[in-house]
């Protein structure tokens, strides 16, 4: 039972993880329909950014300031850089952030070294919670999935409740209705596009020191963040949060399996060799590939994602 | 004798709205059929529907004496039917000649071969510059679909749906936004070139509809208000009320 | 002076331009194409190697150890690509160079060691001789070995054999998880692990073996809560890199008190990462920096001074300097000549008498278990521990059975 | 209608005879190139650069089958690649052990399992479009790599699969064990490859591929299921990028995971992009480029991958169409005699753009020369100067120099790009006259 509780909680925690990273990204490609393979390294620079702010002034003023920083540069990459190409068409752009972030990807060891970086949990957070069969639980890990949790309730009530929250939504599904009822659509590509970095960074403060911030951070996560996205349902909030948790919790629980597959199908009936190349391989060895088979499951299925409002 | 196109009461609507009720329609082998209603009177709607565009919540559609409702738009074309878009619908980057060489690729027997030639299909080839010339597009037969004129991007999407050799074909308001003399050499055109084959044609000018058309269908409101020979539908009232109105004129 | 400028190009390094560059004198140039990744996410490891091979080097020149020869380091950066290391290897061999040396990825390490083989049956004038100074697989001096590939780093077995002969001998560890990345070296530590802990004491037990992609994994809590509940204390792994930074660092954030049993702890960020939970994780190695050998803490010294890092492969000193005395013994700098005089060779080094075996030339050298303690001499920047020798093996104890079955050229 | 059908079929006979004509030539001037090039570039660098281009030309056009042809953006396109490479490996270790096979075949086997692999990946993905079907790609491409990293039994692990062409039968005589013999192997496969492509295009299915990119709706209109015409361009274009990594293993003898990676994925969407996916050169001019970049821009400088991102993203931003767009967009303004008023303007930009580049390069250069210098590194010499990237002097020489070249390039550039658009409608005109 108590196993049980614990596997749930730590699917929760990696799930809410993967939320963050990818609501900005669920934005921006919902909104504007750029798959943005820059995203991750946005996530990168906001941790590097809090680690150079943190060592001057501490934790908490870099949790402002480096997403804050992540957004203007965001903006600016929007601005001068992905408006420019928008006229050559979607492959352009995608081509743009990919580019761009081969470009970050060099320039960060540039600045920071190729090593990691010694940015620290805050001493306020960083103590043991609870214990849960023996297991500690760190403070900091709880203050991560309420950040997550706010971001979520945050952004779902930005959306539901604001004026720009309706055109963007209205943008979502209708992307010339709105430019015809006379809305500067350039101008709110250029917010989303900021606000979906600065979340990034964000996510980037909370997670690079609660694992390591490194210049090979970006690359890590880069897939996973567009398998939540697509699998969500590409501008879906809610369903990015869904798509979060079910990759959080379904990986963290075949983690756990050790049957192997050849054993497993054998149950449902299904012949595989048991000591063949393929029946050997157990569940939870296979557990890190399963957001992909989940994400190509869903989309051959539903080509919407979950709970996508766009097709394309 | 079995209709080219029967319609057995569709029934159409998008969430709530109900868009069409009841449409029931036979359409003669080898006649000029128009339909024509005022705008949101469901009449591309209606043409996705026989088309396979969009399910049908009710109602059948036959072709030819064959039951086609819920095939694909592909399966319908193979038996027979053909049509043309209101928002004109062209392959862009391709020359005219290779846009109508598609449309007329599956009629060809060229199938997806990727072991002959396309060049060696010549009589698919002769067709086209047949057509090309039909068209008056002939000067234009290596220009980039979407470097041409509006009128003759409308002139190629109507060639797009008759190259096929197709037995029934619906055409989607073909003479829209084309001038007076490009409206009748439309006309002709289609007058030639519908000889033996079905024509369901949406249209607007009520001066093409009259000329051209053997019978007319007249959709408000999601329904069917009136059907028959030109005399018939122009005397009747309820047409008179519900659409001519201020074209009245031109009917009298 | 204008060799060293030359040199100063550093990583340039085009073959062509240095041999047009290097001066016609009574010196024999042997260069080394030192193939290893020097840009991408690998860069670091790449760039550290290269300053201990270009302070060999130096140190091999300055000293005339080579007879009338002088060593030059010649950089290519292969990105750990299997396919462009093995264009750069093309590289090397038109630019007229013999010996290569290359350490990360096995993979790599797999094509540069069959296209050695292959080029030097195909075309015996342009031989090349392999020096592998980190590559670990045990296969390269087992099934896969060949004549021209020399290996001065313990295999992953003999390093296994090691940790594991002091695991066996601890009557404080009952139950060994074994934990590693998924690619040909993990499978190889946990297969070695497996045979060599497993059923060797009666109350000692493997209770789990895991593998993980390569880099894929960002939260190994789960992992930990499953050791956790397989009541693990102690964890044996191969992990390295980012991979194992996160997994030390979940196991201390969820206060897991097993020992790591680890074969590449000793990396900075790695140490700064755990912090003082990593007291008493252990790892094996060919040195630390508190072994007692005042040679080496000169060299480390010195390394420090001029590159400002810390010393970390003595085992490319070692190389060098053995490959400086083979050249010298066969007074040639041909690598078949040169090859074999090192197959066989026998030395005394600052640690003790090592061997380069010749039924598979693999060298042996002695081996450290070293956990991490306080208050060592040399200690981590920032954390106050340091790598305490707690047993030391002899080169000879190091040796395992081979199944290599290779045959000398000529 | 007044043009007599007769003139009209002898037009377009004389139209055709041409057409085939300018093929024949151009296939027979790349028989002679290949024949000619590993003489000019006889050493086994060279060789082996030669026979990086020949398998890379092979995988983008394969790729650009699918992106520039057919419109569907592949993320995995290495799987088909990688796995038609190790296919080849097999069967390769086959020969070795003495399968009558000669070796100079094999990369058919590629092709056979690049088609293999092409099926179940094209029935899940190609029934999407746009970005759905890159997404489904992806998530191919990942899966992919997790199986065969998983199951060494079949792919080696990360060792990976290594065979020894030497070993098998030998044909006229020869072994192919040199890189000289192996050259002309893969020539010949890179010709018949490009060559059947090339072909492809000219067939109803590679029409049908076009029309599915254009306008997918349509297509269903007319008669053929667009998914069906992707599913088959898909298979087609895994055949031939199976014959690339049959070629692969045939050059390399070894086979690694890192062979269908996402890497090698993302290298073949460089080269095909920066060739230009309009034309059926782009994608061969930039395997070509970029190989030889990779190579060579590495052993120049530290800060290449640098160079090589910016130079991809200037692409993106400026030249979408690549280099034979920039070649398709210049033609025919060159053919029109306008070159030389066009030139006068594009001579006008360069200076600036001269300066700008000299202070990108700059600026780069003392980055990678400060990391260089704080490993204990030299920092050498830069167009002839001493470097010192730790005196702050240094670098506002270069940043100097980049904001004036910026600042002037985007003032110039107006004027060079109506210049160009004059030209274009210029030419354009007289040619539609």
């Amino acid at each position: 039972m108590q196993e049980a509780l614990f596997v749930l909680l730590n699917g929760l925690v990696y799930g809410l993880l993967l939320f963050m990273l990818s609501s900005g990204l669920t934005l921006i490609v919902g909104m504007m329909g750029v798959l943005n393979f820059a995203h991750a390294s946005f996530y990168m620079l906001g941790a590097y950014f809090a680690y150079t702010i943190s060592v001057g002034l501490g934790f908490w003023p870099a949790l402002i300031a480096a997403p804050l920083l992540v957004g203007v540069l965001g903006v600016a990459v929007e601005r001068y850089g992905l408006r420019a190409v928008h006229r050559h068409g979607k492959l352009a752009e995608l081509l743009f952030t990919v580019g761009l972030a081969f470009i970050i990807g060099e320039i960060v060891p540039l600045i920071w070294g190729r090593s990691a970086v010694p940015y620290r949990v805050p001493a306020l957070l960083d103590f043991p919670a609870f214990t849960l069969g023996g297991i500690q639980y760190q403070a900091y890990r709880l203050f991560m999935m309420a950040v997550s949790v706010a971001i979520f309730a945050g952004l779902y009530a930005a959306l539901a409740r604001t004026r720009l929250g309706l055109v963007i939504r209205a943008a979502l599904t209708h992307p010339d209705m709105v430019a015809m009822l006379g809305h500067d659509v350039p101008r709110v590509f250029t917010l989303v596009f900021g606000a979906g970095c600065a979340l990034a960074g964000l996510a980037g403060v909370i997670g690079g020191n609660a694992f390591t911030t490194t210049p090979g951070m970006a690359e890590a996560l880069g897939a996973i963040v567009f398998a939540v996205v697509i699998m969500g349902g590409l501008g879906s909030i809610p369903g990015a949060l869904i798509a979060s948790l079910a990759i959080g919790l379904i990986q963290t629980v075949s983690i756990t399996l050790d049957m192997p597959l050849g054993a497993m199908l054998g149950h449902i009936g299904l012949p595989l060799d048991p000591h063949g190349a393929l029946g050997q391989i157990t569940i939870a060895h296979a557990a890190p590939a399963v957001p992909y088979l989940m994400l190509v499951l869903v989309l051959a299925l539903h080509p919407r994602g979950l709970m996508g409002a766009r097709a394309d | 004798m079995t209709s080219a196109l029967s319609l057995r009461g569709l029934y159409k609507s998008f969430g709530p709205t109900s868009i069409l009720r009841d449409i029931s329609l036979d359409i003669a082998a080898g006649t000029r059929h128009t339909i024509i209603g005022p705008n949101g009177a469901g009449k591309s709607t209606l043409f996705h529907l026989i088309t396979g565009r969009l399910r049908l919540d009710r109602g059948e559609v036959w072709l030819a004496g064959e039951n086609i409702t819920g095939l694909s738009p592909h399966a319908i074309f193979r038996r027979g039917l053909a049509r043309s878009f209101q928002v004109t619908s062209l392959f862009p980057r391709l020359s005219v000649f290779e846009n109508l060489r598609i449309a007329g690729m599956r009629n060809a027997g060229c199938g997806h071969a990727f072991w002959r030639r396309l060049d060696g299909f010549a009589e698919l080839a002769e067709q086209v510059e047949e057509m090309l010339t039909l068209l008056e597009l002939g000067p234009r037969r290596d220009v980039a679909a979407d470097a041409l004129a509006y009128a003759e991007q409308r002139a190629l999407e109507i060639g797009l749906a008759l190259v096929g050799g197709a037995h029934t074909i619906l055409l989607d308001e073909p003479t829209a936004g084309m001038s007076r003399a490009e409206t009748e050499r439309t006309v002709t055109l289609l007058r030639r070139l519908s000889a033996g084959r079905t024509l369901v044609m949406i249209e607007h000018d009520l001066s093409v509809v009259f000329d051209l058309a053997d019978t007319i269908t007249v959709l408000a409101d999601g329904g069917v208000i009136a059907s028959g020979p030109p005399a018939s539908v122009r005397g009747d009232a309820r047409v008179r009320a519900a659409y001519l109105g201020a074209a009245a004129e031109v009917l009298t | 002076m204008k060799r060293l400028k030359s040199l100063a190009l550093g990583t340039v390094a085009a073959g062509a331009l240095m041999a047009a560059i290097a001066p016609a004198r009574a010196d024999e140039v042997v260069r080394i194409a030192y193939i290893d990744p020097m840009s991408g996410p690998f860069a670091s490891t790449g760039r550290l190697g290269e300053q201990h091979f270009r302070f060999a080097i130096d140190r091999v020149n300055a000293s005339h150890a080579a007879g009338n020869r002088t060593f030059e380091l010649v950089v290519m950066d292969n990105e750990v690509s299997a396919e462009k290391s093995l264009t750069l290897f093309r590289k090397a061999v038109d630019d007229g160079i013999h010996y290569i040396t290359q350490g990360n990825g096995s993979s790599v390490a797999f094509a540069l060691s069959d296209a050695t083989a292959k080029n030097n049956r195909r075309d015996p004038e342009h031989a090349v001789l392999y020096l592998n100074y980190a590559a670990v697989d045990p296969a390269l001096t087992n099934e896969k070995c060949n004549w021209w590939h020399f290996r001065f780093d313990a295999d992953s077995d003999m390093k296994m054999k090691a940790l594991a002969s002091y695991i066996v001998a601890s009557p404080n560890i009952h139950k060994v998880y074994v934990f590693n990345q998924d690619y040909s070296f993990g499978q190889s530590v946990e297969r070695a692990a497996v045979a060599m802990i497993g059923n060797k004491r009666p109350d000692l037990q493997i209770v789990g073996t895991e593998r993980v992609p390569l880099g894929k994994v960002t939260d190994f809590t789960p992992y930990i809560a499953k050791m956790r509940a397989a009541g693990a204390d102690a964890v044996v792994t191969g992990a390295w890199g980012t991979d194992l930074t996160l997994l030390v660092k979940a196991a201390a954030d969820t206060g897991f008190p097993a020992t790591f049993f680890t074969y590449y702890l000793g990396a900075r960020e790695t140490v700064q990462a755990v912090g003082m939970a990593g007291k008493g994780d252990a790892q094996i190695s060919e040195w630390h920096e508190n072994v007692d050998a005042p040679a080496i803490d000169r060299m480390a010294a010195e390394f420090k001074a001029k590159y400002n890092e810390n010393f970390y492969y003595w085992r490319v000193v070692d190389m060098i300097d053995t490959l400086a005395a083979a050249m010298k013994q066969a007074d040639s700098a041909d690598p078949l000549k040169v090859g074999r005089v090192l197959s066989g060779m026998k030395f005394q080094t600052p640690l003790g008498p090592e061997e380069i075996r010749a039924d598979n030339h693999q060298l042996l050298q002695p081996m450290y278990v070293s956990i991490l303690a306080p208050d060592m001499p040399h200690m981590f920047p920032g954390v106050p521990l340091g790598f305490k020798t707690i047993k030391r093996f002899d080169a000879e104890e190091t040796r395992l059975p081979t199944t290599c079955a290779m045959k000398a050229p000529g | 209608m007044s043009q007599p059908a007769t003139t009209l079929a002898a037009t377009k006979s004389r139209h055709a005879r041409q057409g085939g004509l300018k093929i024949a030539l151009v296939f027979g001037l790349a028989i002679v190139v290949a024949l000619i090039a590993p003489h000019l570039f006889a050493s086994g660098f060279g060789l082996s650069l030669l026979n990086r281009m020949a398998i890379a030309i092979v995988f983008a056009l394969s790729f650009n089958m699918l992106l520039g042809q057919g419109g569907m953006l592949d993320f995995g396109h290495a799987v088909f690649f990688g796995l038609g490479g190790f296919a080849t490996m097999h069967l390769l270790k086959w020969v070795d052990g003495g399968l009558p096979l000669p070796v100079a075949l094999l990369p058919l086997a590629g092709a056979l399992g690049g088609a293999f692999v092409a099926v179940p990946a094209g029935w899940i993905s190609t029934r999407r479009e746009g970005t759905a079907f890159a997404m489904i790609t992806l998530g191919i491409a990942e899966l992919a790599v997790a199986l065969v990293v998983m199951i060494p039994q079949w792919f080696g692990g990360e060792e990976g699969v290594s065979g020894d062409r030497s070993g098998g039968m030998p044909l006229f005589g020869f072994d192919f064990g040199a890189a000289s013999q192996i050259y002309y192997v893969l020539a010949f496969w890179a010709l018949i490859a490009a060559a059947l492509m090339w072909g492809v295009t000219r067939t109803p299915l590679g029409r049908l591929a076009n029309a599915v990119r254009d306008n997918p709706l349509r297509v269903d209109f007319l008669g053929y299921d667009p998914a069906r015409i992707r599913f088959l361009t898909f298979i087609l274009s895994g055949f031939f990028a199976g014959i690339a990594g049959g070629m692969q293993a045939l050059n390399d003898e070894i086979l690694t995971v890192s062979n269908i990676g996402s890497q090698a994925s993302g290298a073949v969407l460089l080269m095909t992009y920066i060739g230009g996916v309009g034309t059926f050169s782009g994608p061969i001019i930039g395997a070509v480029l970029i190989t030889l970049l990779q190579m060579a821009l590495g052993t120049l400088t530290d800060a290449w991958q640098l160079y090589s991102g910016l130079i991809f993203v200037a692409m993106v931003l400026w030249a979408p169409g690549g280099i034979s767009g920039i070649i398709r967009s210049h033609a025919p303004i060159l053919r029109g005699g306008l070159g030389g008023r066009l030139l006068a303007a594009y001579l006008a930009l360069l200076p600036a753009a001269l300066v700008t580049l000299a202070g990108i390069i700059g600026l780069a250069e003392l980055a990678y020369r400060l990391q260089a210098v704080r490993g204990g590194g030299k920092p050498g010499h830069l167009f002839g100067l001493a470097v010192s990237p730790t005196t702050p002097w240094q670098w506002l020489i270069p940043l100097a120099l980049f904001l004036f070249g910026a600042a002037l390039l985007s003032r110039l550039a107006p004027g060079a790009r109506a210049a160009w658009q004059e030209a274009a409608a210029f030419a354009a005109g007289r040619r539609g006259r």
